[in-house]
């Protein structure tokens, strides 16, 4: 959880510079803000199991940032913290469980489908390639690989999409031919959680 | 960048504490970027707000026939869901809250969510979402028309009813038909620079202008030669004119707006420019004002709302209101 | 240069044709560039005037409570003789005219002679100077005090006076004590630019800013480096303060005023300063303004200008008045 | 007179640079609208005697171009054509006399004084040195040669002084260095009106 925090805080300038080609340059402001404080309140706690710390992250997001982003994200969380409520340590069913959760949360705010250019084209192939590993005998740290390769391939092809949803979708055809900055921050939190969790299971 | 500000992070809570202490009819909802009448009436409150950058708009439009609490996020950026709840729950009443909301999504998302908490808390809350800018062509492929400066008009059209006591649907509806009857169009000469990123976030050529832009500095339409006021004018007329199906014998509303960093004299040509431009085709210009509305932080340029108006649209906005930025039309 | 005009030379024409088709309540006299009010009053009747440039002074000040006509001349040049001795005949009654004038050579001879000329006719013809500029030294090296921003609360001093039904003798004397207790200070972020001239009066590094500076572009008394709005607040009002005497327990009136370009985000936050740097120098601001009420075309930066006030002198700040860039103060 | 009103309206961008250096850098620009409406108006009639000139010159100047130099040279040629009123013809008495009376103009108006840096510091010398040659015996031709040199040097002495009037006055010090525009423009009128009157003595 801290790494999550930590990354998106670093590449704040990063997501900020993909924002500022069709959109309004804040995604990183946006993001650094909220995981800067969601990061400050996870090391004020004593200890807190995954669930409690999405939830955190998820309650942050919802009541500090603001922007679209924060509702967006904000569901995401605290959906995902919802389905492992209680639960200390998570497997492969749990964590397929999870994904779907955002994804829900996510499309039944904003509305966007795959292909709209929004973090839904990193959430949607990184969930299918885990699914498919599981599906497939694979380990859950061979899973949680997969779906880092699905991540980024996912955000890689938001580069020749045209935005349909959100602020970027107003240029039309302009939007085509940069990333898109919600799955660019998606990639680095789904790699990121990913990367823990194998750490995790590696011990 | 050379702003008169102490930091770009405190822009937001300084001015709004510079505003209320201007404006003893207001007051700032404590540890929170929401500000409110001094005394709430009966009756359906409204509720505005928006990224920050758009002074006066939106705590300058609060008062008695206008709104009842303004939410202001970081620049440019919607407040939260939380922000907005506190909002509504700070000027509910039992007749309920109308939240109007420009088409941006963090917007509708925060508002929206505010409002569902609303209702879940037994609050009655609808929202209406303005959506104006008629440089854009709305459709499936995007996110539909974004809201600008003639949402000033839709407040004063939903304060009036609201003031007048009809209940919440009523009042919705009547926002809802302002909404439908109006379009606006910008023009801007410069970028704007938002405090916290310190340069402007496009640049424009000496001679460059940029036709349909955001208030947000987003991307305009098209990017064009420097042209005379009366040109530019019409082309602005041009457009919003035939989005909305405008034509002679036409009642109308019109609202020439400072995007920032306009002068006074520009206005005032821009507004003269205008008027006889409408006169030309034979639309009625029923009601004018020219000013500083609701701006992009301090881009140069002007935006030029329409809203279409029967008598009982024209007695909204003729009914008496005070706002610290609100100014009868003409 | 990019600005939202037709033409150089017809700025001044089309902008005043703009100001009085949004004010029903004013008029411009026929091939002149005099604006007055639509229906005069008995009494003293009030003109003030000068270069364009400085909108919405003057004409925006024209109406019940506040000036009875205002003449213009071209950008930063004074109006002619003639044009200022038309006004006076446009508005003369029987208790005469009092002219306020800003302490420029060119404004004090045109204003001067023409009322010299309005004597020699029979009409009862006064003038008063305002130089309001702190930031200069006066003396008998130099032309005096520039008169600046403060004139607009000069205007509605005497126009409350007049308004009264004070004679020409008793409102001219309001006048010049009110001048005498006015005092101005500003501070410039970027140049204006003369649309005649098409090109910025001055250059300002990407740091750099001009304290003490005219309303017309002139130099300032010190350039210095960019610093924050507390701090650039602290320097206006030190020098306004030292200047004026004032002490704490004095009591005055406050207009924070746009020089043309600047966002009211930044009005907003120089004004919450000031009024904190005055609370803590013990003197109590009893109305405040900010706004824009006198510019320099298109400079951003803002003046501050403090007026002390009696109880006498407040009630005239306070007396009803109505004009279309007059509000009440707060 | 024509001549006079083509070398303003041809110098107007070198006064007003000149204006720009202390003042607010619009002298050419008041000076040669005046003058260009004068010099219309003096087209358009059939004929005209050197005070009808003077006089209409006055007119516009106080009627139409406003600023400091509407009023100042407005009473300025009308002084010196109430001087001259009904001659035809004028001889060297006839100059002193209107000259004197241009700068009686000019100083009741503007109470500026020789040294504070303006038009008087060009008149003053200029009909000091044409009284002066008058009184030596010299010929009306001879005294305008030598009031032309005298209104150059009394321009080129401006250069170094501090101004104590007007829009320059308030930089102080900063004013020395730099000709005054309303000096030029002075030094340009009355040498401009003596060649003419010695093309004229010529023929
Ligand atoms: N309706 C939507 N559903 C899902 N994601 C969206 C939607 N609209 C926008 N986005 C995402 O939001 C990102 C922009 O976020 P951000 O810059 O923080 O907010 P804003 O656009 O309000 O400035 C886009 O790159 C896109 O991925
Ligand atoms: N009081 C005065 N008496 C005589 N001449 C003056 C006076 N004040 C200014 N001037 C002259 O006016 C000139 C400037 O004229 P101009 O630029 O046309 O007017 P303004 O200063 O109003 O812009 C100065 O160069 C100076 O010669
Ligand atoms: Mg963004
Ligand atoms: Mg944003
Ligand atoms: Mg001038
Ligand atoms: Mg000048």
């Amino acid at each position: 959880m801290f790494d999550l925090a930590d990354i998106i805080v670093r590449e704040q300038g990063k997501l900020s510079e993909i924002d500022g080609q069709t959109g309004d340059g804040d995604h990183g402001v946006n993001m650094g803000k909220g995981f800067r404080i969601a990061g400050e309140r996870l090391r004020a706690l004593p200890s807190f199991t995954l669930p409690e710390g999405l939830a955190l992250l998820g309650d942050t997001l919802l009541s500090d940032i603001g922007g679209s982003m924060g509702p967006l994200y904000g569901t995401f969380f605290t959906d995902m913290s919802e389905v492992l409520d209680g639960k200390d340590s998570l497997d492969a069913a749990d964590f397929s469980a999870m994904l779907a959760a955002g994804l829900a949360a996510v499309q039944g705010l904003g509305e966007a489908k795959p292909g709209d250019k929004t973090l839904v084209d990193v959430i949607v192939p990184a969930s299918q390639a885990f699914n498919a590993a599981v599906a497939e005998g694979k380990s859950f740290t061979e899973a949680l690989e997969a779906l880092q390769t699905a991540a980024a391939a996912g955000l890689e092809a938001t580069r020749d999409m045209v935005a349909k949803v959100g602020r970027a979708s107003r240029l039309g055809e302009r939007s085509r031919g940069t990333l898109d900055a919600g799955a660019a921050s998606c990639d680095m939190i789904l790699e990121t959680l990913a990367a823990g969790l194998i750490k995790q299971l590696a011990t | 960048m050379k702003k008169l500000i102490n930091n770009p992070v405190s822009v937001v809570p300084e001015m709004l504490e510079g505003l209320v202490r201007l404006s003893p009819g207001l007051r700032l909802l404590s540890d929170s970027h929401v500000v409110l009448r001094q005394t709430q009436t009966e009756g359906v409150a409204l509720v505005s707000g928006g990224g920050a950058g758009h002074e006066p708009a939106h705590a300058g439009f609060i008062g008695p026939g206008l709104l009842h609490a303004a939410v202001t996020g970081d620049v440019f950026t919607s407040p939260s869901t939380d922000a907005v709840l506190e909002a509504i729950r700070a000027v509910a009443t039992p007749a309920g809250v109308l939240l109007i909301v420009k088409n941006y999504t963090g917007d509708r998302l925060n508002f929206g969510l505010a409002a569902e908490m609303a209702r879940a808390e037994g609050i009655p809350a609808e929202v209406v979402i303005v959506d104006d800018d008629t440089a854009l062509e709305a459709g499936p492929e995007n996110a539909g028309r974004r809201g600008i400066a003639g949402t000033v008009l839709v407040h004063k059209v939903a304060g009036a009813a609201a003031a007048a006591g009809l209940d919440l649907a009523a009042v919705k509806a009547e926002a809802e038909a302002a909404i439908a009857a109006l379009g606006t169009m910008a023009v801007a000469l410069s970028p704007c620079t938002v405090p916290a990123a310190g340069k402007p976030g496009f640049t424009l050529g000496e001679t460059e202008i940029e036709l349909g832009l955001g208030i947000h500095g987003e991307a305009g339409i098209r990017r064009v030669s420097m042209a005379s006021a009366d040109r530019l004018t019409e082309i602005l007329l041009d457009r919003v004119v035939a989005q909305k199906g405008l034509r002679a014998g036409d009642k109308v509303a019109l609202l020439v707006n400072n995007l920032g960093a306009t002068p006074v004299m520009e206005l005032l040509i821009v507004a003269r420019s205008a008027l006889a431009s409408l006169e030309a085709r034979g639309i009625s210009v029923e009601r004018v004002w020219a000013g500083t509305f609701l701006t992009a932080i301090d881009m140069a340029g002007c935006s030029l709302s329409l809203m279409k108006v029967d008598a009982a649209r024209l007695a909204r906005l003729d009914a008496p209101a005070s706002a610290p930025a609100w100014t009868p039309g003409q």
